[in-house]
């Protein structure tokens, strides 16, 4: 039974991650429905749920930071601390793309309906489930498994090439008015995000892989 | 826990300790004590070469003492002998050890002090001082006060019957006295050796005073406290002067503790220098030898429960 | 909770007892300090006492014995256990220094064996002993011989002294000095010796005391004299035979004399002795620092 | 052409929800208010004044001479071993005054002692744990029981079940510590005082040592004292840091707060003076 | 002359740090005089300086672990540790939005030449300005100039809306060919880019009050 | 339309340029050869074999028993003062085998030592570190130079240059340990072994003794046996862990390496369990 206090720590520690985890794919989520859902309320709600991921965030770099002048971790114990921040500190950037997706949702409300491009719901599926399986590596402490996930991420850079190429052809069609042209920046600024958050997740695998092997690798 | 190991011969490193000349210089100085030990023992036996012809063995157990028939035995000597060291032992001992426990009490110190300083002045006294106090002071006291009155109350033990002012009694009280110092001593330091967290974990644990004093602190200096009476009972048996001059010097086993008697180191102080002849002197120097085997069995003995004390107390600690 | 009362009463009943015991060990002490010096005060104070020129004051059928102050018995004790220590204690310390320093030999445990044997061997054997060695081969008594006798009851103890007050010195020291590159004899007589100093003094104190006041030794030695003597190579007295000899007499006139003599004996040893426990404690204070 | 936002990141508004549980200070065991500690004439302990938690670890800190020690020792009165020391103020265990209370045995049954040395008395492991108990006049089948109850608790019976009639000395010195913390639970005491007890120790017997503690706040509360700072990091939930007064020469409590507080926002600068090792 | 050892590590640390900031100045420079002067080589030596910068950043994060698991620093002492990695890790973003901006001049300087708008060139200023005051702040130790540089924001995030209503307009004006809409995009995103690094200075400059007095504040 | 690149982050091509300065090993001043040490027929260490570089400060970190304290004392010879001892395999002190030397004196100037007591000898400040120039014979001149110097570099002489003459048991335990470097580097040795130098001290004296030990490698290769783990790990340039052999007992040598690569990486699964606190 060694070092339970440090266990303790760790366990708290990591349960913490999950949390941010999960909200943050939530908040993936509920930013993407509230896109193709036309819905100003909903996009805003994302914008005020960011506060407690950051206040989780916050607060979980504090442990971390406890943890480590209390229990003088070394070695693999103090690289899996320095891990948990890491990952931690990308879930929150992932937390800030979501809230700038839900901001051009507001933008995107205020303007004509337009039918949603499918490679929108598509890339937005695929990032999510990038995001809910590196958490599950996370959880197992799984590194192949966080290698493979990192690994999708050329199916989102493709889709992202292909809707940033559709939309600068449509802007560049001659027949754009001023609202066309937000919205279809807009809507490019959101594929651009939604490919952040997959190289986010890219981020979070290779912390993975050094939390568990302190190995500095890049994948992606 | 050592496991042997083949010690291989050091090939590897030829002898290259220096040799230390200093550790050979002061070796050979020391070793002048054992051959001093030796020597004595030698001398002793080859002067009392006669005697061990002739007697034999049966000079231990023969008690008659006559040197005009040259009949020399040593029974009478060696009981009077062991009845005083262990007469003072069983005075000592109970005193002994309650002096080396309020002794090795912390705090207080001045009062210790003068104590264990007091104490040590008892051993300090030549033994000619107790004998002079002894038979002028002690003796014509215990008589009045102890001797009779106790034969007067207890008539019909033997044991306490006739009286006397020199006897057995007289001297092994002043024997008491005398070994006192080095009971109280060596226990007070054995005493003191007892790791202090035995005492605090103890009285940490709701024991008492007494509690912890007999359960814990004096099993722990059991065999020390032990090893000091052995110690104690040597410079009884070793001890002359004062008791030649209270023992009465009467060369029979007395019925009576009260009754006078002799030891081997009093027959020797008073009859050598008178001895003439082959067979007395040898005869006397044969009961130093007897003395000088006895006291050594029974230093040695002590010494090795002293140490294995000491040890078990770095143990513990 | 009236148990717990039991125990705390039987507790300190158990503490007065124990105080009441040690009370007692102390009367003899008192008693034996008392008569000598109630007892021999009226000698020692008498002008002549110190010079064995007159009797003292005496009965009217007192003997003829000539010289019986004890002057010439300070000065035999002085002589006797002088030479003694000049012999007893420059081994002593080496042997000591031995002990100490090489704990771990196996040799030094047979020397402290002897030594704590013939610290316990009985003093009449010892006088024995030297009466077979020195006297027996020059036919008679000697202060030399008694010398030699106390001389082997003091080595043990100056040695065993010696290598109390060594060890006290922590090993620290010894191990520092050698790892600054100095050889042992240097790191043993002029760093540890120096620092163990007041503790080998304390045992040549006390051991000069011990000597001082043995008598069985001297009885076959110096066997006593009743003139003042100078010459080592002639018997000789000493206080402790004074007080032993006289002390055995029925005349009141020399066992009055024994009581100054053994007044006298008291006072020089316990002087010693409280001068060496002096020492001592700086010794023991000093190795406490290191 | 409505809402044109560039989406730039915004001050948070909302207030911060503690999400986070952050450790009480819980029920008060032992209250310490103005104590002041004299050994004769010397002045030790100067109006300490703090509340130690029940069913937490609190260590002492400070360097040598702070009378961290000292402090400790008021708790149970060991002090009284000590001649001429006396204290003053008030130590509440509970409703009762420890520093003028008369009931000592009662007293040190109630808080138990874990010093340095482990100093297993000279009998066997079994005696050794049975000797309070025996003192307090237990049954046998009582003591039995408590036996192997602190012999369990204290994570010693496993390697000892078998050969509880051996002597305690037999012991390993990390074993022999866990012993003494036996020794000590078989009474049930409420409050375990350790004093520096795993400085005699090699690192790795302290690390059982701790984990040990750690096992044990569910039922005792317990105060340590030790030299080591980062092991009073690494053990108590909360630390009491004293110093000795420079100019006064006594010891004084400078800082007590929750042990994360203590070693990540000391409130007074000698607290983090003394633990970031820049003291002095 | 308190722990010189850990002392020395600290210094070495913020020796590195500054070495970071220095090159991060120097690639934005870099990366808009590449832009400014449509250099497609000049963007491409960004592009490989910043490999320079991630191992810099790679090392340092490296050190601050050996520094922790060494020397066993708390309260102060880790906080500071703490606080020079999170700049670090701004810092190593700031050089990633770099890099974007010498690829984006990439494409730029495949596109018919334009004159750049004014505004570029001023919010370059404001944004080098920022990370050079930000890095003194650092070197310093100076909390209140690290607040005063984060409040200089306004200026760029005014400056972005301004840009981004112009081109947004433009694209709408019913004119654009792909290569306008293109262009456009690309501009709106260099802009966007200069913008998120001001952002990133908010963030340093929190992280220089954290680390210099243990508060954990939000700027900008 | 020629070049629409999203502007995703591409992965490091370039090879990685070593930046920062990587501690180098530098020379050798002892070089450990198979070296087994024997007490009698008990086998203390088992074929160590690593090499200490000079002017740095190399730990030997282990758990009780591990025989580290066994190999400090090969380096020096004060194994000679325990009988039945002796050391097979090579340390090479420059050209010299330490192991073999009969220049035992010359090799203990060479060699100095500071021990876990700081044992001042029984004598003024001044005469300690004077104490083995002047039976070494140096002039009255040279000596004093010594003796200042000395205290200079052993961050002691502003503390004590007004009560030179002061005995030295009147120091406290830290200037003491520090009057102790002072008299070991008075006679200017090459290599200094420390044995648990600091155990005996405080926080506060200890870092001060840390922090002198810095400054020595400037002139000194030093070599320092601990039992604090973060001790090893906050002064060290290198580190060797030693553990004692569960089968055959004896201690080896498990790992040598950098201090940064000991706790952060190392190589050796029971090192990592034994820095991270998981041993046994």
């Amino acid at each position: 039974m060694p070092r339970l206090t440090f266990e303790r720590e760790l366990a708290s520690l990591r349960e913490a991650l999950v949390r941010m985890g999960t909200l943050v794919e939530s908040q993936i989520e509920a930013a993407l429905d509230a896109l193709r859902r036309r819905d100003g309320a909903a996009a805003e709600k994302v914008r005020t749920q960011d506060q407690y991921l950051n206040e989780l965030f916050r607060q979980m770099r504090e442990q971390v930071f406890m943890v480590i002048s209390t229990q003088q971790p070394v070695a693999r114990d103090l690289r899996y601390l320095m891990g948990l921040q890491y990952i931690a500190t990308e879930l929150e950037r992932m937390g800030d793309y979501a809230v700038r997706i839900a901001r051009m949702t507001g933008t995107l409300v205020g303007l004509p309906e337009r039918p949603l491009r499918a490679e929108f719901g598509l890339m937005g599926e695929l990032a999510i489930g990038q995001v809910h399986d590196i958490l599950e590596a996370i959880i197992d402490q799984n590194e192949p498994r966080a290698r493979e996930v990192a690994g999708r991420d050329n199916e989102i850079d493709r889709l992202y090439h292909r809707v940033f190429e559709d939309l600068v052809k449509e802007m560049g069609n001659g027949h754009s008015d001023p609202d066309d042209a937000l919205r279809d920046v807009t809507l490019l600024l959101v594929a651009h995000n939604l490919e952040r958050i997959s190289d986010r997740v890219t981020n979070v695998a290779e912390d993975i892989v050094f939390l568990e092997s302190g190995q500095v690798v890049e994948l992606g | 826990m050592a496991t042997a190991v083949d010690a291989r011969p050091s090939s590897a490193a030829p002898a290259s300790k220096p040799r230390d000349g200093f550790r050979v210089f002061v070796a050979l100085v020391a070793t002048l004590v054992p051959l001093v030990l030796v020597v004595i023992v030698l001398t002793l036996v080859q002067q009392a070469w006669p005697a061990i012809t002739h007697f034999g063995v049966g000079f231990l157990w023969a008690s008659d003492w006559n040197p005009v028939t040259d009949t020399f035995g040593a029974l009478p000597g060696i009981f009077g002998t062991i009845a005083t060291s262990f007469l003072a032992l069983a005075l000592a001992l109970p005193v002994g050890v309650a002096v080396a426990v309020v002794l090795a009490e912390p705090g207080h110190t001045n009062i210790r002090g003068v104590i264990g300083t007091g104490i040590e002045l008892l051993a300090a006294i030549p033994s000619v001082v107790y004998g002079i106090w002894a038979l002028y002071v002690l003796a014509p006291w215990t008589y009045e006060h102890i001797g009779v009155p106790v034969n007067t109350r207890l008539p019909t033990v033997g044991l306490f019957s006739d009286p006397a002012e020199r006897g057995l009694f007289t001297a092994g009280l002043v024997l008491a006295v005398m070994v006192l110092p080095t009971l109280t001593a060596i226990s007070r330091d054995v005493i003191r050796a007892v790791p202090r967290g035995l005492k605090e974990n103890s009285v940490a644990l709701g024991a008492t005073w007494w509690e912890t004093t007999w359960k814990v602190i004096l099993p722990s200096a059991r065999a020390g406290i032990f090893g000091a009476t052995i110690l104690a009972l040597g410079r009884a048996l070793g001890e002359t002067i004062a008791v030649t001059m209270v023992i009465g010097n009467a060369y029979v086993i007395p019925h009576s503790v009260f009754q006078p008697a002799y030891t081997l180191s009093a027959i020797i102080a008073n009859e050598f220098t008178e001895a003439t002849g082959t067979l007395y002197p040898a005869a006397l120097v044969l009961l130093g030898l007897v003395l000088i085997l006895v006291t050594l069995v029974v230093n040695i003995v002590a010494l090795l429960l002293v140490r294995s004390t000491s040890r078990e107390a770095r143990l513990t600690a | 909770m009236s148990r717990n009362l039991r125990r705390r009463y039987a507790s300190w009943t158990s503490l007065v007892v124990m105080y009441v015991l040690t009370v007692l060990a102390l009367v003899p002490l008192g008693l034996v300090l008392w008569f000598t010096v109630a007892k021999g005060l009226p000698s020692v104070i008498h002008p002549q006492f110190f010079f064995n020129s007159e009797l003292p004051p005496c009965e009217p059928k007192c003997p003829a014995v000539s010289n019986a102050g004890v002057g010439h018995a300070i000065v035999g004790t002085g002589i006797i256990v002088g030479i003694a220590s000049l012999i007893a204690i420059p081994i002593g310390v080496l042997g000591g220094i031995f002990l100490a320093e090489y704990r771990i030999a196996r040799w030094s445990n047979w020397v402290r064996l002897a030594s704590d044997v013939l610290v316990g061997t009985p003093s009449i054997a010892i006088g024995l002993f030297a009466y077979a060695f020195l006297v027996v081969p020059f036919h008679h008594f000697s202060a030399y011989s008694g010398s030699v006798a106390l001389a082997v009851l003091m080595l043990p103890i100056v040695a065993r002294t010696t290598e109390g007050a060594v060890s006290l010195i922590p090993n620290g020291l010894r191990e520092s000095g050698l790892a600054l590159g100095l050889p042992r004899w240097r790191v043993s007589l002029q760093l540890i010796l120096p620092a163990a100093a007041p503790g080998v003094i304390t045992g040549a104190l006390l051991a000069v005391a011990r000597a001082a006041g043995e008598t069985a030794p001297l009885l076959f030695t110096a066997f006593g004299a009743h003139i003042l003597e100078w010459d080592p190579g002639m018997p000789m007295q000493a206080l402790p035979l004074t007080v032993y000899k006289y002390a055995l007499l029925p005349y009141k006139s020399l066992q009055a004399q024994a009581w100054g003599a053994a007044l006298v004996l008291i006072v020089m040893v316990l002087a010693i002795n409280l001068v060496s426990r002096y020492v001592l404690r700086r010794q023991i204070a000093l190795a406490g620092q290191l | 052409m409505a809402d044109v936002r560039p989406w730039s990141d915004e001050p948070a508004a909302v207030s911060r929800p503690e999400l986070l549980a952050v450790q009480g200070a819980g029920v008060t065991k032992l209250k310490v208010e103005d104590l002041s500690f004299f050994y004769g004439k010397f002045k030790a302990l100067n109006d300490v004044s703090f509340e130690i938690p029940e069913k937490r670890i609190t260590a002492i800190i400070g360097p040598s001479g702070c009378g961290k020690s000292t402090l400790l020792r008021v708790f149970n009165r060991m002090y009284d071993l000590v001649p001429n020391s006396h204290a003053e103020g008030k130590v509440m265990l509970d409703s009762e005054n420890v520093v003028t209370t008369r009931k000592l045995l009662e007293l040190r049954q109630r808080v138990g002692m874990v010093f340095q040395r482990p100093s297993p008395f000279p009998m066997s492991i079994r005696d050794n744990i049975a000797f309070a108990p025996r003192l307090l006049g237990w049954k046998d089948k009582r003591i039995k029981t408590a036996v192997e109850e602190s012999l369990e608790r204290a994570a010693l019976l496993d390697e000892v079940k078998d050969r509880l009639g051996d002597p305690a000395t037999s012991l390993s010195g990390g074993q022999q510590q866990r012993l003494a913390i036996a020794r000590c639970i078989a009474v049930s005491p409420e409050v375990i005082l350790m004093d520096e007890p795993c400085s005699a120790l090699d690192p790795v017997a302290t690390l059982k040592i701790e984990d040990l503690m750690a096992t044990l706040t569910h039922d005792f509360t317990i105060v340590i004292v030790t030299h080591n700072m980062q092991q009073a990091a690494r053990v108590s939930d909360f630390t009491a840091f004293m110093l000795m007064n420079p100019g006064g020469r006594y010891g004084e409590l400078i800082e007590f707060a929750a042990t994360a507080d203590i070693f990540n926002q000391p409130q007074d600068p000698r607290t983090e003076a003394y633990i970031t090792g820049r003291f002095g």
